[in-house]
């Protein structure tokens, strides 16, 4: 029977990695992190430097991305939102192509075919149906893909959001719906979205399963995107996870955090921050040494140099584009302005 | 050939479609099980089963989105938006999403889905069942618009535009629905976008109309005893400019009709048009006879509402005296 | 702690009313059944002669809507669907009003304000947010009014839905949310509408208390609206009442249900129909006669003749109007068209 | 006066009419805790209460519909759109009830609610913070719009709005919320809608514009060795046709400028209504400058998209050599 506020799942408080992950696993979900994690950090050092536009930092929310996307196999699709911007590199992206994006350079703007991973969405919410659709039409097609879609805690309060979700529950869609709980809508806090005991209960008025998991906790993450993947694929339908932070860093690059936060609670999610919780973990399962550590880090962080390299050397895009890709076969008058 | 009212050949183009192609595929509140409260997609669930003719859960911007989500699996969905002004509802996902997937994936994507809607006024209706919203629809970048007028533009039109690589928008006028009678070509029947049909040639005024208004300028032109030239310009996005300008070029007098509300109406882009390209051909005003800027009234009083016969053979006689 | 699928609450079943109900009340409840009842039976055969347009029948939602509003007071503000046309007349309406408003004649638009009953909603679900302000605004005054808002089950898939009672109960809103389950929104039956187990387990993901009773029993509405209206008034914030039942007459006078209704079921229901049902309970308690039922519907029989009468002799409008109302200050280019 | 950025006037303006009217109250998404993404609504919270100035639910439809239901309440509300491409899923609301409910009580109650929002291109932004949505408003019955281009005129404008008795729109440049500078009376401020502002006069072609493209259009006379006339219309309903026709009717030459697409929009109803009402003053093609029927670019090419000095200016060379 449907049950209201499920428990706060965690995994790294003890020593049994999920079953079936094997130390490559174990090693490879770190350097997905430590690649998201490099890839931020960088972003914000680009902005200052004026090498990237307005950017939203996704801080502390790889063990979310991370950790659930691990559960998907290539043929599945990812729905991100902006926050997500960086996902497609866990299906191989190459980083400029994200830089671009943010550099509003036209190669930043991949065909999701390509990778079966949406585009970046910017209108909150908007891509839940999209996820639905996508899912739903894998099923009527008889592949076995499921799709997984990223959003936030404010995004729950949209009617998008509700008619997506609702959609896929009553087609039993193949469909995963990961909220990104980081408590805060720019600066309108979760009391302020929601008056529900936790946004997993949502799950219950849409007649699917509910979880909630530490988004901090890449393999409780993993785990309950597992379970919801598994479910999926053998006709299940969909699963609304709850992945519980608290943002610690600012919305973006143009925000201004001090006048609304609460600066306490950034200081405890910053010592229990993500990629370090699972580090310890993984150190004292004695899977990741010092060394191996620093050498993720190291390639991280070449591939960023590289990428911004690339981005950078890139020829500055042709005004013509403006008429290209609108449509497949375009009106006579496009160009009349 | 068969004779068939415009909902009837908005249904056999249907049944054609999913017949001919196997991702097109039906949405709509009770397109399915009822067959449509038109009966616009009647048979359908039959026929092609419950999987290709989808009663959706009452929600238009979810349908709409999901369509989105089906055209990356591979479908061509045909969405049905149950009444023009419910409609409404979906304007977001068509305005960030439909209209712009494709350009988002830098071309290399294609999202061929088709909204279809019975529109405009006429009907004794309660409230909100009159609407004509097409400039909300064809001010959107991305996207394509048509309006038939008669049945057999009703079935090509809307073959045209589920075969057509990107979203169209298909306005059906409820008015004639089932007045409109014509003979409608079987199997097989594409009425291209961006033609106009010349529904009467003439020499000395050019009345431009689409959907239900076509009807109601060839009926003011019986009335006149002045040659009135009447344009169905069927297809507002891509618009056949040519047609227009070549009938302006020979009449030098224009009057646009069309039942949605006169501001920023599509009327105001034909004469914009005109007032471009063709200025120096005018004798005369560019008129518009249209719907008020105020809600669609009270089935009562609407055909004070609705541009009207007398209405549009006035706005000629100021033209020709 | 929020609880999935409530049980559905019943009162006739047993021999007393909810406390505080004095026979009074009972009768007039019976009244108000009545009323609507002959309503909507006559205006079924005004259709027929052309009386009046396309008509949304209401047969057997008479105890949904008299339960419902009979536990508000006259400053507390109802916001109608079309299946709620008639409610005005439990607060004094003229028949005629609501005839003319059938009939597209400007008489029959209403000042919401004179009523405290918002226009008829047609735009599914798209009133849910009327509500939840005009709750959330009166709060704000100070005055202890209550907004209650009727919708289908239907209505539950739009996102109005979701946007307008999250609003509410994030604004802890005295706004009661009365769901009119009737298992069809035309043609398309509740399954096709959602997934979950029931309709009030909605209300878990809003956090707010979520209600489910038989929607033909009378006063098991009245007593869940009365405890809703009463946490409401009190501070309590919304409730969402889901009122169960089956669709037994066509959606509206356009509508042939034959094709996808289940008759079985709709003549179980119509064997137990609303107003019946309760004749018997009240007789049982021996509270209504045959007499006083007689000429309570010969009261309302009359009410009607002399409503349709009235409708009828009115003034057709004059086309003058089109450029009235819309505007307080009107552009001054309205008339050109 | 005080010298003020075209935002800190909208912030002077929100804090004058919440002090001199206790019905206003300012609703949106992040306007209290954090005075709003551009600081438009900065200080508000502070002065007024948590009551008065309110961090909406991430939901725009909710929030206007809500707002309806405040204005049944006896409330003024200001509804903030974050950004313009965000105002889309509001669409349903505004035009099936905010446009209707007054019309709908029988003339009787009152819906005096104001929507604002920051619109248009040229900062540098990601996807959907550039849109111009005017044309999706002002076709919309019952609606008032309203763009103010300089500071004085965004206090002006949005108090008018306010104090309206009917819904009022307005659009704000967020191009020159900073740059734009100049004296805003203090205290009470009101300029009344439907004036259009006579940017700058001249004799030989008549620019129209409204917004951001108002600057466009003085730079673009500035190049120019011919005597242009610079028409802010400031209110795009109720509209100043006087001011146009009196205005083309001096120089016979019209170049229309808007950032939004240009096949329906607003600038095409400036066009109609200067074909039929001045078409024998006209010397030549009444032209538009417009953004193109594309989705808004990236924004390392949108100064192509853009109207741009050039373009206008190019443009006036073609009707006056
Ligand atoms: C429809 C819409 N409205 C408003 C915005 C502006 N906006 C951008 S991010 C944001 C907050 C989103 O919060 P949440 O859903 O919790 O996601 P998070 O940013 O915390 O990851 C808002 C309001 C938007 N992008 N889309
Ligand atoms: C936004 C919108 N979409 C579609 C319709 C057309 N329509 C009228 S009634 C109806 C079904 C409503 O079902 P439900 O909500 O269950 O209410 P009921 O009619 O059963 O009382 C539909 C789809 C509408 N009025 N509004
Ligand atoms: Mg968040
Ligand atoms: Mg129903």
């Amino acid at each position: 029977m449907a049950q209201a506020a499920p428990e706060l799942r965690r995994v790294l408080d003890g020593d049994a990695p999920p079953a079936g992950l094997v130390e490559r696993d174990l090693l490879e979900l770190h350097r997905r992190m430590v690649l998201l994690r490099t890839y931020d950090e960088r972003s914000v050092v680009y902005h200052r430097q004026g090498r990237i536009g307005t950017y939203a930092i996704f801080w502390n929310h790889e063990a979310i991305q991370a950790g659930a996307t691990y559960a998907l196999s290539d043929d599945d699709w990812i729905f991100p939102s902006y926050r997500e911007s960086a996902i497609g590199l866990l299906r191989g992206m190459p980083v400029e192509t994200i830089l671009q994006w943010w550099r509003g350079h036209p190669s930043g703007w991949w065909s999701p075919a390509d990778w079966n991973v949406a585009s970046i969405c910017v209108p909150i919410a908007t891509h839940v149906p999209h996820a639905a659709g996508l899912a739903w039409g894998k099923k009527l097609r008889g592949e076995d893909a499921v799709a997984m879609a990223f959003f936030g805690d404010g995004a729950t309060s949209e009617g998008a959001f509700h008619e997506g979700v609702n959609l896929a529950a009553v087609m039993n869609a193949p469909a995963v719906f990961v909220c990104n709980n980081n408590g805060w809508a720019i600066s309108t806090p979760l009391e302020a979205q929601t008056r529900a005991q936790t946004l997993a209960d949502k799950a219950i008025g849409y007649g699917i399963p509910g979880v909630r998991v530490d988004g901090l906790d890449v393999l409780a993450v993993y785990e309950a995107a597992r379970e919801a993947v598994d479910r999926a694929r053998s006709g299940g339908g969909p699963t609304f996870i709850e992945a519980v932070h608290y943002r610690a860093a600012p919305h973006a690059t143009a925000d201004d955090p001090s006048s609304y936060i609460d600066h306490e609670r950034v200081e405890a999610e910053r010592a229990r921050e993500c990629v370090g919780q699972y580090e310890v973990f993984l150190k004292r399962l004695g899977v990741l040494t010092d060394e191996h550590a620093a050498s993720v880090r190291g390639d991280a962080e070449a591939l960023l140099r590289a990428g911004i390299t690339a981005a950078e050397a890139e020829a500055p895009p042709d005004p013509e584009l403006l008429f290209e890709h609108a449509y497949v076969d375009p009106p006579a008058n496009l160009r009349h302005g | 050939m068969a004779e068939l009212t415009l909902v009837e050949a908005v249904n056999d183009a249907l049944h054609t479609e999913l017949e001919r192609d196997g991702d097109v595929m039906v949405l709509g509140e009770d397109v399915g099980r009822a067959g449509g409260v038109f009966r616009a997609t009647a048979g359908l669930l039959e026929r092609f089963g419950a999987d290709r003719c989808v009663d959706t859960p009452l929600a238009e911007a979810g349908m709409l989105g999901a369509a989105i989500g089906l055209c990356m699996a591979g479908f061509r969905p045909v969405c049905e938006m149950q009444y023009d002004a419910f409609s409404y509802p979906c304007l977001d996902q068509l305005i960030t999403h439909v209209g712009r997937y494709r350009w988002r994936s830098g071309g290399r994507m294609e999202f061929p889905l088709t909204i279809r809607m019975p529109y405009g006024g006429g009907v004794r209706a309660p409230e909100l069942h009159d609407d004509s919203p097409e400039a909300y629809y064809v001010h959107t970048p991305g996207i394509k618009v048509a309006i038939p007028s008669t049945p057999a533009d009703a079935k090509g039109l809307l073959a045209a535009a589920i075969r057509d690589p990107d979203p169209v928008v298909i306005f059906e006028p409820k008015l004639v629905y089932r007045t409109a009678r014509g003979d409608v070509p079987e199997g097989d029947y594409v009425v291209p976008l961006g033609q106009a049909r010349l529904a009467r040639a003439g020499t000395d005024v050019t009345l431009i109309a689409y959907g239900a208004m076509v009807g109601v300028c060839e009926r003011a032109a019986d009335t006149l005893d002045v040659s009135c030239e009447v344009i169905d310009i069927r297809s507002l996005r891509p618009l056949d400019e040519g047609a227009i300008l070549a009938s302006v070029g020979k009449t030098g007098r224009v009057v646009i009709v069309h039942e949605a509300p006169r501001t920023a109406g599509f009327g105001a882009e034909l004469a914009a048009l005109i007032a471009e390209k063709a200025i120096f051909d005018l004798q005369g005003p560019i008129l518009r006879v249209t719907g008020y800027d105020v809600p669609y009234p009270y089935w009562t009083i609407e055909d004070s509402y609705m541009p009207s016969v007398d209405r549009v053979a006035a706005a000629v006689r100021t033209l020709v005296w």
